[in-house]
């Protein structure tokens, strides 16, 4: 009886040869890390002593947090909004199936994943030795890193929605812009909403990190409970995140359906 | 307003504080602290929490930070890189900082500075005072050391850790992935008054000489007069709230610092050569 | 008279291997309506697509308008694309925008930038667009959103943006495969029409030979990527369809008679 | 045209009132921020000099002197992110699953996880690494539990979407023939998703190799480490040095990976 | 004889106000070759993806093997839709999936998960899905990519794909829309043996009504969502199919003839 392949023969030599070369990769990387999994076991004992310390809440410090946090949210808010205007400019520029310049676009890509590369203490002592404490350099410094998320994730959607939209609208020869305008942003819309209400969430919690460069808000106050061992006030700042987090990714689930099947 | 103008002061003071091992309540959101400055002085005062030496000190060097506050290694990097002069120091009856050598309570091996050798042992990071020049230096002092070869595994210890932070050079004693750690002492007790660990969990086996306390620092080209209109304004601050809370005693008080305060540390600092590349 | 569009020797290939057009050499004149024909995957799709290069030829010269197509790029052939009209077999329309708006494509490449962000077309092309609209009978879906069509609407659609950008050449690839044979005759009457109308050259592919007999003022017939037959409706002969159709495929039918039979059209004939 | 008035032709019925309310309502809050957060664009762009200037006085020339030095952290730092971006990436995925709406009709467990893997991902690093470090000490299992939290909360959201993405028409064929959940999964959903999963599994490593945060707040020591240390002891040329190192690493993993894929998938 | 699929006052509301259909109630017989005919947008596709709940009918019974299937849900839902094949209008291939794998994910529901990962099919299975694309002409490319492939190319694949499910109702929704004279008249020839054979019943959906009346037992035709017609082909006379076709859309061909030309090939009788 003959045996017929469901996969030609040689993709067949490539995924196990694939599939060996990551294994292999894998347990290099165990090898190297020299984990000790019997400590692992052991000390998760720990894990309802830990969490019954964080177990305490201290409302005293919840309106000082939510003025704070409109801190942060104004931050956040105002670096997405930059950040997408930027990002999709250029993320047109960079998605291989649209790119007006092959050249420019790998540029941008290798570009961004620089810009992503340096750290932000990096970013945090470029921008302050330029401008200064305050507001403005947390507002650059969740720039950069926003314009190099959102570039590459809108990038990467542009990029799956495949060429067939493009190829009409090249058809009647409308310009790029245009392309990009009346056939690519429709169709991405939903994709572009996904990202950007990450984007915003990270860019909350970035402003949270952005201490070290005199940054107010909900951060500020956090890092303080951590540094004086707070752990009342530290788990009710952190609730607070949290439930301010869950709202907007209601609302923002919303905004999206609305879009996805609302009408055009 | 019209004074400020004719004296050549600048418009408004930016003052960063910096959290420190010894005193983690240092913190901006006491405004009293500010507003007495600005009143002072008559000009705007911008307060500040930053988390970086080295960004306060390149703010400092760039003119976007006028004050900061410094521990003994950051003023000898910013009056090297931003020609910073020292202000005042925040004076706490009675109490000392300095870095604590600390192991396990039962560990029955190691009792004093000497058993350390051929031990795992842990610092908190290359660019830190008290979790590390400090300690090194005593360590190098105390037994004549190769300063450039205490971090080699098997020259003295048998391997050094980063720990990256005071309290997870104290957790990683409590549990036991190293032998012993230096720690600042402040944060042992912030830890021991949350809770987090007991005092009966670990033994001090030695200490370092104590280490200057925190000082404010100013940036170097301003003018003289406001430097010591400056200095007048942070010595007359009496608000007792304000010392309670930052600096756990209300009858301490801001002093003048003289020039060569830092000297005996940083002489130490020299002799583990941990000065050679920032001299140039 | 001159030709509108003269393709020279024309070659493509997918990958390595797959040669889908072996070389192939023709001229088109103002006011013809030409159909290609061909057994499936001959590669009439891909040889309409490299007229206005949405498939980049690997050899060959596409000469249009006096222009040499294969060598412009960027606005030039921008320029020469908005001459050319095209109709998909998969419609590409813009799923989430409505129907007229789609419609309204047609004209971007002649509307100033900030006018269509804004949405501000001329008078006149709405006027066309919801014409053209109402003749293929979509009055009642103009602000139904693309994705929410029925196969056949959507494809009126695609041709009636094509038709809105009042092209020289109109390039059609199956325009009434979805279509009922109502609506079917409607569009070819319709694209007939304009063609002969407006001196304007269409090339469409069909796979109905009795439409492409009925419509066509010449009949290109492709087999594996080369012209096997080029004429008037006329000279095609059954046994010329027999040919250009039969293939292994026809060998295959399950009954294992082979597959002589053609369009059922001209069976009952 | 004759003298009759000429009706005008909307584009579409949407009330314009309401999209105007809506635009407006958006100026209006971020007019707010600008003026609540102080921020003057001119200072900004007045910056930029200096940004530019602080740079490449600073950072240039590269020095290349330790560069043996810092093999063993560059080696660990990979490790770690190997590790941590293998485990991620399997637990994310089973997370971005059941996140989707595409793939999980239940709606209570959807809103479970989303809220799960949301809480994940909005507690700060800062807290993980205090939790991870009480519990479990300093070491290896730390910095990679440390990464893996980080990660997933990223990719699961980020496999979601992406599963949201793909159209329900491949899956109807699967759908219409009686196949089960995981038979639509694994053969509808998967192939479809692949493009996009290689995409943000590069990402997550590359968050792996650059998460100096994460592993310094635990100890696990690693290349960014090093970075902030050789910053603090203001030895910006080792510093860029470091940086051009990841930079490389993930400019290579990109395209190793890219060139496997082209043979492979 | 029973009734394999009973359709009682199927109802579908799109939206709030898209009336798709519009009370259809009809009872299928095993065997039957069912050809469903009627202007674009009139429901046709609605109607048949209402029978395996593709789409949710928003009032009335569906009746097949004696299930209620808008009843049923999860496994036995799943069940009953394996009994009954489905070749759609787009295909709706795993695109990044071979072609062969394709074919195979029709016994899906009969291969154990494990097994169908491992790609390990019954020899049977595999062995009819080869022979299956052999006789639609794909065997050169069973090992292609299904997004590789020419329009007629990937329909083929479905429709292999539909019958190795070895279904009891076989539903299509235009499937010889891409397909070339020759290989449409294969296709329907397969299906139409098929149905004899294994008194396999087929409900097709059609644009063709040459086709329609050459292949079908029964002929239904479809307006508005109601059935209007209803027979064995032989009544299907030419005024029926106008009336059928008939509506807005027939009186606006451009030079103002009404549409009273219907399928070329019967105008051609
Ligand atoms: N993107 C592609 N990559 C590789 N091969 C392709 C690609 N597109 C088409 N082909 C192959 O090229 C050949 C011609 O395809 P083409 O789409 O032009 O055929 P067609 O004549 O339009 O067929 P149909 O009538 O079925 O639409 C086919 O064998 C097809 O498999
Ligand atoms: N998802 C949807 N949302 C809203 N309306 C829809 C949707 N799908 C179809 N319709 C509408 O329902 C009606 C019937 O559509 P259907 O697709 O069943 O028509 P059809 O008879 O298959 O037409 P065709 O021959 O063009 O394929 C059309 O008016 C169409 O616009
Ligand atoms: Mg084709
Ligand atoms: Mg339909």
């Amino acid at each position: 009886m003959e045996h017929i392949r469901v996969t030609s023969k040689g993709s067949v030599g490539k995924s196990i040869l694939l599939v060996l070369i990551l294994g292999a990769v894998f347990f290099a990387a165990v090898k190297l890390i020299n984990l000790d999994m019997q400590k692992f076991y052991e000390r998760l004992e720990n894990v309802p002593v830990v969490l019954s310390r964080m177990m305490a809440v201290d409302f005293s410090i919840v309106p000082d947090a939510l003025l704070n946090i409109v801190t942060s949210l104004a931050l956040a808010l105002l670096t997405l909004v930059v950040a997408v205007f930027l990002a999709m400019f250029l993320s047109f520029l960079a998605a291989s199936n649209i790119a007006p310049n092959r050249y420019l676009a790998i540029f941008i890509k290798g570009f961004f994943a620089i810009i992503r590369s340096v750290p932000s203490l990096v970013w945090g002592l470029m921008v302050i030795a330029s401008l200064g404490f305050g507001n403005v350099s947390g507002f650059v410094a969740i720039l950069i890193s926003a314009v190099g998320y959102l570039t590459k994730t809108f990038t990467a959607s542009i990029e799956e929605t495949g060429s067939e939209i493009i190829e009409a609208m090249k058809a009647t020869g409308a310009s790029w812009f245009k392309i990009i305008y009346h056939g690519l942003i429709p169709l991405c819309i939903t994709a572009f909403v996904a990202w950007i209400t990450v984007c915003f969430e990270t860019n909350v919690s970035e402003s949270i990190g952005l201490g070290i460069i005199g940054v107010g808000g909900i951060g500020l106050l956090l890092t303080q409970a951590i540094n004086t061992y707070n752990y009342a006030q530290t788990t009710t700042i952190v609730i607070m995140i949290c439930l301010l987090m869950v709202v907007l990714e209601l609302v923002m689930t919303k905004m999206k359906n609305k879009i996805k099947f609302g009408n055009s | 307003s019209a004074d400020t103008a004719n004296k050549g002061w600048p418009e408004e003071l930016t003052l960063v504080q910096m959290p420190n091992e010894n005193n983690p309540n240092a913190a901006s959101m006491h405004t009293a602290l500010r507003d007495h400055l600005s009143k002072e002085l008559g000009i705007e005062v911008k307060e500040f929490e930053g988390g970086s030496y080295a960004v306060g000190i390149e703010a400092l060097a760039s003119g976007n930070l006028d004050v900061m506050l410094a521990s003994p290694m950051s003023y000898y990097q910013a009056n090297q890189l931003a020609g910073a002069e020292l202000l005042v120091t925040p004076q706490v009856e009675g109490y000392e900082y300095y870095t604590a050598f600390i192991t396990k309570k039962d560990n029955k091996e190691i009792n004093n500075m000497e058993d350390l050798k051929g031990k795992n042992f842990a610092f908190v990071n290359a660019a830190s005072s008290s979790g590390y020049l400090y300690p090194k230096g005593t360590l190098v002092q105390e037994f004549n050391l190769d300063p450039d070869s205490v971090e080699q595994s098997g020259y003295f210890f048998e391997n050094v850790t980063f720990s990256e932070s005071h309290p997870n050079s104290v957790m990683g004693v409590m549990m036991g992935d190293f032998d012993a750690a230096a720690v600042a002492i402040g944060q042992l007790d912030s830890m021991i008054e949350a809770g987090t660990i007991k005092e009966d969990d670990f033994k001090i086996i030695g200490q370092t000489q104590n280490i200057p306390d925190a000082s404010y620092i100013v940036r170097g080209d301003l003018p003289e007069d406001f430097k010591n209109a400056l200095k007048d304004a942070f010595v007359s601050f009496e608000d007792e709230k304000y010392f309670e809370a930052v600096h756990n005693d209300p009858k301490a008080r801001f002093i003048a610092t003289e020039q060569d305060y830092y000297d005996p540390t940083i002489e130490m600092l020299d002799a583990i050569n941990a000065l050679e590349e920032e001299a140039k | 008279m001159n030709p509108l569009l003269s393709i020279k020797n024309l070659v493509k290939v997918y990958g390595k291997d797959t040669r889908a057009l072996n070389g192939i050499t023709l001229d088109f004149y103002p006011g013809e309506f030409i159909v290609v024909i061909g057994p499936s995957g001959a590669g009439k799709s891909t040889f309409i697509r490299c007229i206005n290069r949405l498939v980049n030829p690997s050899e060959g010269k596409i000469i249009f308008d006096g222009q040499h197509l294969e060598k412009l790029s960027g606005r030039k052939l921008r320029k020469e694309r908005s001459k050319i009209g095209m109709i998909f077999q998969h419609y590409n329309l813009v799923g989430r925008t409505n129907v007229i708006k789609n419609v309204l494509h047609g004209q971007l490449s002649s509307t100033p930038l900030y006018k269509s962000l804004l949405g501000l077309y001329r008078h006149e092309d709405k006027q066309e667009a919801v014409e053209l609209l109402k003749k293929v009978g979509l009055q009642d879906q103009i602000y139904k959103r693309a994705d929410e069509l029925s196969g056949g609407q959507m494809q009126r659609v695609g041709i009636c943006r094509a038709i809105l950008q009042r092209p020289k050449l109109l390039l059609a690839d199956e325009p009434i495969a979805s279509l009922d044979p109502l609506s079917a005759n409607i569009v070819m009457q319709q694209l007939h029409t304009i063609s002969l109308e407006k001196k304007l050259t269409c090339i469409v592919n069909l796979h109905q030979v009795d439409y492409a007999k009925k419509y066509a003022t010449r009949i290109i017939g492709i087999k594996k990527g080369a012209v096997v037959f080029d004429g008037a409706p006329s000279r095609l002969t059954d046994a010329m369809i027999q040919e250009i159709y039969e293939g292994k495929e026809s060998q295959m039918t399950l009954q294992g008679k082979s597959g002589m039979q053609l369009a059922v059209g001209q069976n009952d004939e | 045209m004759n003298s009759k008035i000429v009706p005008k032709i909307p584009l579409d019925q949407r009330d314009s009132k309401r999209t105007f309310v809506i635009v407006a309502a958006i100026f209006a809050v971020l007019i707010f921020s600008v003026y609540y957060l102080e921020i003057s664009f001119i200072e900004m762009l007045m910056g930029i000099p200096s940004f530019v200037m602080f740079f490449f006085e600073k950072f240039l020339p590269p020095n290349t002197e330790n560069l043996q030095q810092y093999i063993p952290a560059v080696i660990d730092t990979l490790g770690y992110a190997v590790i941590s971006t293998y485990i991620s990436t399997i637990i994310a995925f089973v997370f971005g699953i059941l996140i989707s709406e595409n793939t999980n009709k239940f709606k209570t467990l959807r809103v479970i996880t989303r809220g799960f893997v949301s809480v994940l991902r909005n507690i700060p690093f800062i807290i993980w690494g205090a939790l991870l470090v009480y519990i479990f000490g300093i070491g290896g299992i730390v910095g990679v539990l440390a990464l893996i939290l980080v990660t997933i909360g990223f990719l699961s959201k980020s496999y979601a979407e992406s599963i949201d993405e793909i159209s329900g028409d491949k899956l109807e064929a699967l759908r219409a023939n009686g196949s089960s959940y995981f038979q639509i999964l694994f053969h509808g959903v998967i192939p479809q998703f692949v493009p996009a999963w290689i995409n943000w599994t590069l990402f997550a490593f590359e968050i792996n190799v650059r998460a100096s945060a994460v592993l310094g707040l635990v100890g696990a020591g690693g290349i960014g480490v090093l970075i902030d240390t050789n910053i603090n002891l203001f030895k910006y040329g080792e510093a860029i040095t470091i940086i051009a190192v990841i930079v490389m690493i993930i400019l290579l993993t990109e395209l190793v990976t890219n060139s496997i894929r082209k043979r492979f998938v």
